[in-house]
């Protein structure tokens, strides 16, 4: 156990060093092959909505892991990707750029904004568990400014005040018509994760959203 | 029974209204009846209107838990159509439209029947081909249904948004010219007059509380908030209500009671010249005599009996109403409601027997079932003075849902690809 | 004459500040701050509309949302036309134009008006008892004349150009109604630090203080004081206050809908500014401050402009610093309109005449009046007044009848037959109102949510038990919601004002047997007459009368109308008003726009819009779209001058020649992982599972339990615990829940998981005999050859250096991949595809040929060829069902007598006899054209195309045995002909299969 | 809109996030391939349908994504209490009279 954790750490520490911004990350990863390789097109590329008191803007792409595990395997998966996976509803964890929100009794969303691939991370766990790769499944986009949550609180009917939802909290829920994972990165920021194919409704909305917190 | 006429109100307008009648007596209940409607709703009232005229059967109780029309009679969004695909639901609903094509004459009554035109969106090609389907199924019926390209609809409609660029534009409709409304209030009442008339007691604030049945499992009459009504032949028409009653008989329901809202705008000038429905986008809207835009929601998704129901039903609904007009923003709404609708499983009425002997059921009618009002009623109660269905409702058994003969209108439509 | 009836140093706004308006094209001059009714009465109109059904002339009642009379039209532009606003809520602004409305062809000359004088054909009800001979005529006739005859404003013509918001909030308590109980109850709670939101409707808080000119707060008069809270209540971060805000409805578990108006009332409202914006606000709390309403006296023509609320006209007075005439009467059952006279009076304004239907009013009200030198005619009533379009003058008698009549002069009168308390949103919270026969009110009575009610709307009517009652239910509500207990001192009521009851029902002279109009509900014409001959024809539940007479249906709700029509009416049913109940009161209390309800959701946020990864390449190459769900798909990529057809033909030709890709993506995908994946596909599908190999594909087949076909797709076995399962695009939410359903509920025992990937993956459909050609300069680390990778595998590996899972797999007949990336690499990888295509001729294919080339092969598409009452059996499909399983879902439900019975209608194909002639999708398919209608229809056309690769038509079709009519030729009934078909197979191209690997 | 507790979220949240999902605890028959044609009527059709307290599923499909019971009024649509699937139908309802 104790070389494992440590195995996990040494492994994050390089990478830690060589933490690159997105395109190279798309280079390196297509350059593993031989044949031509292509580019990589975000869904809401070059997109950024501004407002008194609030900017809405696109988050760069990263590795996400949709992880399934019973009880007995969480410990080991937490060791495999060197951050605790949250056992209490609601809530997540950060640490060395990877973030693991707890979705469900049985199901988190490990994040990496690092470059590195918590996939293989999970694939080394023996335990019993199920880890897809959502990396492009889902968009991310940051609500950023002290109207944030009165942006986000346009279409998103839970309570969103500090003291219910404070800085680290996550959950699943909607936002207007759509199914967003919603996550408090700090007291003036929210991240928004949803799929891909929508994200431009939900750009949009919280760009309305965000004319009128600030109207 | 006074008849109701122009020369009748000029009469009354000379001595101030004085020698208008009752409309319908409130007697208190006798001991016994030779049949019981449980339920004065439209298909109740008219029911008991039928069993009367048409079989001679006057001896009659119809038993309200309020006031008669109350229910989902008054609450309803009263649009009329019958371009059903289904030979079955075809036959019902275009037997009650014939019937309702002569109804004001018949119950001397004017129950304000409108056949303006019921126009049904298209918005995907899904749509157009289910819609397709309709028309042949109903032309071959002899029931009137027919395409309109989306600018064949804006003229129809004028307000109606056909822009390609819309979020979901027009492709097309369905339209059943003798589709139309009618005015809820009048068909209960007009109903209720005219049973009352022929000695059918109306009886109101009067509750159900219990079946009895005989050694031999016979019906043997009704214990009511008025004491115990005596009836060798019960019906129960209680929407809403009918799984609770039918369990008083021990009979267990496939169904279930959702909330159903609707709600109408201020008055204003016509502006909508017929009824528009699109299930698309799901909203559907007419505008009444009054001028007031009458839009039904849709149901919300739990099983309550509290005529009530979530802001976000109405807030889905006006969406599409405005997306469909987008002129209608600034209106208002003014009144919000909800009622109580019964839906089976394959969303068609049952009409028919119980396993219970004199026992009689008219239920399941979903989101729909005023637009039947006349024809439900005229073969319900053949059903009961007959003790057995008249064709047209022979197919809207209980026994469908053990032997898989559905009459799923739904599934014939609504499933996407 | 301008500003004439504006009384220098009454009121609160400055004079200084004027706003120019219009009303009906004439321009006039009031203040900021004003209401239009407040600028219309300053210049000394009172004429204002025109009522529903007998076109009489109306003034203004009330001085806020309770008004039935005073609507008009406002115009902001050609766009921005709002029908039946309330004058008296409308708040001025600079260059505000008013029309008004339901009179033709002006305000005072009104055609329609004839209606009044025919009046007595329109009784209540009327319109059930005629109009039906001759048959044809209502609708031709009757009802057109009815429908241009009703309604009141005229709706917007051009599409809105405002905006509307949306927020959801949450708070421990709310509080609704911002007078003075509102403001003491908010400030208790804000003051124990929990989250407070208080709501009115006005502009200001302040409530009645706007015109209780007497009240005294903490050293202050009580409108003073109240401004000094409100101000201390926005300063504080715990509270947010909402003006120019109505709570429109109560719903479950204190969920509380608010439409705040933004911009109404600006003369310029800025770009970003929504018009109103909708609160849904769920409070821990509830706090009813909603006050009460003035009721009207019912006597005859007591409609006349000119007539009005006392508290309406103490309102103009004091607020706005309007006298509503130079010489008033006052019509009263109560002592409130006497504080109103005595405002007046010091004021300068003449008071003729206060007449009293009580005996001996007493008091020190009265005293003080009296010492004022105001004439007071106890046991009097108004019988009748002079006037038309403005009332001239009032005659009096005494209210016992009589012949002691006297007419005295006045240009406005004042009336007032007390107070009904608001309990609307009470009741819409399902509180059970109790009726208290000791001041005749409906109070609340059983409370059905976290709420408590406080003030006028509980009937209490001193305002320091007013201050007290909302002080604690202030300091209750927080601490019940978790707040601490509060600091601030309650306020101290140094000066009250105290009015008695007032009266219920019609007043003397328009008793039981009187002809008079004396209405009840104003805008529906309701007079006491029309409720007294409903409940004569048999209407005996109040709701029978309301909805006979429409009492209580305009678009006031019956403020100042329902109780005075149920005491009419059980008055008439000599029965106890409890005994006869009270209509209910229904969402919302205010008319709410449908604006404010919709919100965003307009256009582009109407409804999410789904876009594949390859959307925009599809965009740019000319592609046009079909919706299929939410989904945006590519339809067909017509070429500078193609139609439809010839594209669709040109595509379906080239993938059969050369190759064609197509975007797939829209498919669902769920991948299921686990150990007993296996085994959860065994129940969830009807094939057989566990022996498929990895590395290999199979087509699966779900029913619903019911046993009926629910969706489709290739399912790829990626090793032995992960599958990869496909589902119909409009099916992916759907099937996902059902196989989420199943395994949580019936099956949790099973050590699976399931995860959508339907967006992981952007899908290109590669199809036709080159594809390998294409696809194999850019796949890297997978053998594609037949030998290594045949027809029905997945493999994994990289295609253009990013990672794929490669199926080998046919929609079209044809040897086929569909190649799976990454989404955000879909749209490179498509056109690193499309230029190897290129190379070979290949096109771009949209989903009208992809529907043709599977139908060419016969293959289904469930929601299509099947339709939720399909089989198994009936598609013809019976091999994908695994004969040795003992359990999946439908298993039992498909063996269901009727879902085996003989003659149901099984898939076939459909040659027509003339093969250029296409049939109709949906077309009805008979045996005997000749029959008369209703005929008997054996099926219906469930596919149908003009197929270039055939040179014919073909159609698949449902057909009633359509398997043991093979060869049997068949009808297809048209409009305009009939159509011969011939019964066949379903497969009409390369039978063999040859293709899938040619 | 109603608030819902999520026995697996452990907090109340609004409707919008849930689905209902008909009534509980009518389980599918393990041996339902044998099942008479009356046994499959009553378990896929009949529903009870109550007027008063209703034992029901819901879906928390846009928070958790769990399937639990509920114990609701469906005159009042208050609910009861709500618990986590495959739990036995509660014996004693908290606040609810016999």
């Amino acid at each position: 156990m104790v070389k494992g954790s440590q195995g996990v750490k040494s492994v994050q520490g390089a990478k830690n060093v060589q933490r690159t911004k997105r395109v190279q990350a798309a280079k390196k990863e297509a350059q593993t092959g031989d044949a031509v390789t292509v580019e990589r097109r975000e869904a809401l590329a070059g997109r950024v909505f501004s407002a008194a008191g609030v900017t809405v803007t696109p988050l760069p792409p990263a590795e996400r892991v949709s992880l399934r595990a019973p009880e007995d395997s969480v410990a080991a998966l937490s060791r495999a990707l060197g951050v605790t996976l949250p056992a209490k509803p609601k809530t997540s964890a950060a640490k060395a750029g990877r973030l693991a929100f707890w979705l469900g009794p049985d199901e988190w969303m490990v994040i990496d904004e690092g470059g590195k691939d918590p996939l293989a991370d999970c694939a080394r766990v023996k335990a019993l568990h199920s880890a897809v790769g959502i990396s492009h499944r889902n968009v991310a986009i940051a609500v950023t400014g002290p109207a944030c949550e009165a942006t986000v609180s346009a279409g998103c009917p839970q309570d969103l005040s500090l003291a219910v939802f404070p800085v680290g909290a996550v959950s699943r829920t909607v936002l207007g018509k759509a199914e967003i994972v919603l996550y408090r990165a700090a007291e003036d920021s929210f991240r928004i994760e949803c799929w891909r194919s929508f994200s431009d409704y939900v750009f949009t909305f919280l760009s309305e959203a965000a004319r009128d917190a600030a109207a | 029974m006074k008849k109701y006429s122009v020369f009748a109100i000029a009469r009354e307008a000379m001595r101030g209204h004085k020698g208008w009648e009752a409309q319908w007596r409130s007697p208190e209940p006798k001991k016994e009846y030779d049949v019981i409607i449980v339920g004065a709703g439209g298909h109740g009232l008219g029911t008991a209107y039928y069993l009367a005229k048409e079989h001679g059967i006057t001896n009659i109780a119809v038993l309200e838990k309020g006031w008669l029309g109350g229910g989902n009679t008054g609450r309803n969004t009263t649009i009329i159509r019958s371009n059903y695909l289904y030979d079955e639901s075809a036959g019902i609903y275009d037997h009650a439209l014939k019937l309702w094509d002569g109804l004001s004459q018949d119950l001397n009554y004017n129950v304000m029947y409108s056949p303006r035109g019921v126009m049904m969106l298209a918005h995907n090609i899904h749509d157009v081909q289910v819609f397709k389907r309709h028309i042949h199924a109903n032309r071959l019926n002899g029931v009137d249904n027919e395409w309109l390209t989306p600018e064949q609809a804006k003229a129809y409609c004028p307000p109606l948004n056909i822009a390609a660029h819309a979020r979901y534009p027009v492709m097309g409709a369905a339209l059943q010219r003798r589709g139309g409304t009618a005015r809820h209030d009048a068909v209960a009442w007009g109903y209720a007059r005219a049973a009352s008339a022929r000695g059918v007691d109306i009886i109101q604030n009067c509750e159900v509380t219990g079946i009895k049945r005989a050694a031999n499992g016979a019906v043997t009459g009704v214990e009511t908030s008025k004491g115990f009504i005596g009836a060798k032949k019960v019906g129960v028409v209680a929407s809403g209500h009918s799984s609770v009653l039918m369990n008083m008989a021990g009979v267990r329901m496939p169904l279930e009671s959702y909330p159903l809202q609707a709600l109408v705008s201020e008055p204003v000038k016509p502006v909508v010249p017929c009824v528009v429905m699109s299930n698309t986008v799901h909203a559907y809207i007419s505008q009444s005599d009054k001028g007031e835009l009458v839009i039904g929601a849709g149901t919300d998704q739990y099983i309550s009996y509290s005529q009530t129901g979530g802001l976000h039903i109405l807030e889905h609904t006006l969406d599409a109403i405005c997306e469909m007009f987008p002129i209608f923003t600034r209106m208002k709404m003014l009144r919000s409601w909800g009622g109580i609708v019964d839906v089976t499983p394959d969303r068609s009425p049952i009409l028919a027997k119980t396993p219970v002997k004199g026992l009689y059921v008219n239920c399941g009618w979903g989101t729909g079932g005023f637009k039947a009002t006349p024809g439900s009623a005229d073969v319900f109660a053949h059903t009961i003075a007959r003790d057995e269905p008249h064709k047209i409702n022979a197919p809207f058994t209980l026994e469908r849902f053990r032997t898989g003969r559905l009459i799923d209108e739904a599934a014939a439509a609504a499933v996407a690809h | 004459m301008a500003d004439s009836f504006r009384i220098s140093g009454a009121g609160r706004f400055s004079h200084a500040k004027t706003a120019r308006f219009t009303f009906d094209d004439k321009p006039y001059s009031g203040i900021e701050g004003d209401t239009l009714a407040s600028a219309l009465l300053a210049n000394g109109v009172h004429l204002v509309g025109r009522s529903f059904k007998y076109h009489r002339p109306r003034g203004i009642l009330s001085a806020g949302a309770e008004e039935p009379n005073a609507l008009v039209g406002i115009h902001r532009d050609a766009a921005r036309k709002t029908p039946n606003v309330r004058a008296t809520v409308q708040e001025l602004y600079d260059g505000l134009t008013a029309v008004s409305q339901n009179r033709w062809p002006s305000l005072s000359f009104d055609v329609g008006a004839v209606n009044d004088v025919a009046s007595p054909f329109f009784s209540a009800g009327f319109y059930y008892k005629t109009f039906m001979w001759p048959k044809a005529a209502w609708k031709s006739l009757y009802e057109p004349k009815i429908r241009e005859a009703a309604g009141l404003g005229v709706s917007p013509d051009q599409p809105d150009p405002d905006h509307y918001s949306a927020r959801f909030a949450h708070c421990e308590v709310l509080v609704l109604g911002g007078g003075a109980a509102g403001l003491a109850a908010a400030l208790a709670a804000a003051e124990s630090g929990v989250r407070v939101i208080l709501v009115d409707e006005q502009a200001e808080l302040g409530g009645a203080l706007r015109f209780e000119s007497a009240a005294r707060i903490e050293g202050q008069d009580g409108w003073t004081w109240a401004q000094g809270i409100a101000a201390r209540l926005k300063a504080m971060p715990n509270v947010r206050v909402l003006t120019r805000t109505t709570a429109f409805g109560y719903y479950a578990q204190n969920f509380v809908g608010l439409t705040e108006r933004v911009t109404d009332h600006l003369s310029s409202p800025g770009m970003d500014q929504p018009r109103e914006r909708l609160w849904q606000v769920r409070a821990r709390r509830v706090v009813l401050a909603t006050g009460a309403i003035e009721r009207h006296m019912v006597f005859a023509d007591n409609d006349r402009p000119g007539i009005m609320l006392a508290s309406a006209a103490r309102t103009y007075l004091n607020h706005y610093g309007v006298a509503v005439g130079r010489n008033v009467g006052v019509y009263t059952a109560n002592d409130s309109a006497y504080a109103a006279a005595l405002d007046l009076k010091k004021a300068g304004v003449n008071v003729a005449a206060i007449v009293d239907l009580r005996d001996n009013p007493s008091g020190d009200l009265i005293d003080q009046t009296r010492a004022a030198g105001i004439e007071i005619h106890g046991g009097r009533a108004v019988v009748s007044v002079g006037g038309k379009l403005r009332i001239s003058s009032m005659t009096v008698q005494p209210r016992t009848g009589g012949k002691n009549q006297r007419t005295i002069p006045v240009d406005a009168l004042l009336m007032s037959a007390g107070w009904t308390p608001s309990v609307h949103l009470f009741s819409q919270s399902r509180g059970k109102v109790a009726f208290n026969e000791q001041v005749k009110r409906f109070l609340p009575g059983t409370y059905a949510q976290d709420c408590i009610s406080i003030g006028g709307c509980n009937g209490t009517d001193e305002l320091s038990t007013c201050m007290d009652e909302a002080y604690a239910a202030g300091l209750k509500a927080a601490k019940d919601a978790g707040g601490k207990t509060a600091k601030a001192a309650k306020p101290k009521v140094e000066a009250d004002e105290v009015w008695s009851r007032g009266m219920l029902g019609a007043a003397p002279g328009a008793e039981a047997g009187t002809t008079v109009k004396a209405f009840v509900d104003f805008q529906n014409d309701v007079t006491a007459k029309d409720i007294r001959q409903a409940v004569h024809e048999g209407m005996r539940s109040i709701e029978h009368v309301k909805r006979f007479t429409t009492n209580g249906m305009a678009t006031d709700q019956g403020k100042t109308s329902n109780m005075h029509g149920l005491a009419i009416a059980a008055d008439e049913l000599s029965r106890a008003i409890p005994e006869v109940g009270l209509t209910t009161f229904r969402a919302p209390y205010t008319p709410v726009t449908f604006g404010s309800i919709v919100g965003h959701a307009r256009g582009s946020l109407f409804d999410p819009t789904r876009r594949t990864a390859m959307h925009d390449w599809a965009e740019r190459n000319g592609a046009a779209f079909e919706d299929v769900g939410q989904w945006k798909r590519a339809w067909y990529f017509p070429r500078a001058g193609e139609d439809m057809h010839a594209a669709v033909n040109r595509e379906c030709v080239t993938v059969r020649k050369t190759a064609g890709l197509f975007d797939a993506s829209t498919l669902g995908k769920i991948e299921v992982v686990g150990p007993d994946a296996a085994a959860f596909m065994e129940l969830l599908y009807t094939n057989p599972w566990q022996k498929l190999d990895p590395g290999r594909c199979r087509y699966g087949l779900m029913l619903r339990e019911d046993g009926f076909i629910y969706d489709d797709g290739v399912v790829g076995r990626l090793a032995a615990d992960r599958f990869h399962v496909t589902t119909t695009t409009g099916g992916a939410a759907r099937v996902m829940n059902h196989m989420e359903d199943y395994l949580q509920t019936e099956f949790p025992h099973l050590k699976v998981w399931l995860t959508s990937t339907s967006e992981q993956w952007a899908v290109i459909a590669v199809q036709g005999p080159k594809s390998r050609d294409i696809i194999a300069p850019l796949v890297e680390g997978i053998d594609i050859s037949d030998a290594a990778m045949p027809h029905m595998s997945v493999r994994e590996g990289k295609i253009c250096g990013v990672p794929t899972r490669l199926f080998r797999m046919s929609f079209s007949g044809e040897r086929g991949f569909e190649v799976n990336v990454p989404a955000d690499y879909g749209e490179t990888v498509w056109e690193a595809l499309w230029a190897e295509g290129q190379k070979h001729g290949a096109c771009a294919y949209g989903t009208e040929a992809m529907h043709i080339l599977r139908a060419e092969k016969g293959y289904i598409i469930v929601g299509q060829d099947t339709d939720g009452t399909v089989t198994v059996n009936d598609a013809g499909i019976d091999w994908a069902i695994g004969r040795k399983k003992t359990d999946f879902v439908g298993i039992r439900g498909m063996k269901r007598p009727d879902l085996v019975a003989p003659g149901r209608k099984q898939l076939v194909g459909l040659k027509t006899k003339d093969p250029k002639v296409v049939l109709e999708e949906g077309a009805q398919i008979v045996a005997d054209p000749n029959q008369p209608v209703p005929m008997t229809m054996i099926g219906h056309v469930t596919s149908s195309y003009w197929s270039e690769n055939c040179g014919r038509s073909i159609a698949l079709a449902l057909v009633a045995g359509g398997r043991d009519r093979m060869g049997e030729t068949l009808h297809v009934p048209m409009p305009d002909r009939t159509i011969e078909v011939e019964v066949t197979g379903t497969v009409f191209f390369d039978e063999k299969g040859e293709h899938l690997n040619g | 809109m109603l608030l819902i507790r999520c026995p697996y979220c452990e907090e109340e949240r609004p409707e919008l996030e849930f689905r209902n999902a008909g009534e509980a605890h009518v389980a599918r028959p393990a041996d339902i391939a044998a099942i008479s044609d009356e046994d499959f009527e009553a378990f896929f059709f009949i529903r009870s349908n109550p007027k008063g307290i209703i034992y029901e599923r819901w879906r928390h499909i846009h928070g958790c994504a769990r399937f639990f019971n509920a114990v609701r009024d469906t005159v009042s649509d208050k609910f009861v209490m709500t618990y986590k699937a495959g739990e036995p139908k509660p014996k004693k309802l908290p606040g609810v009279a016999k």
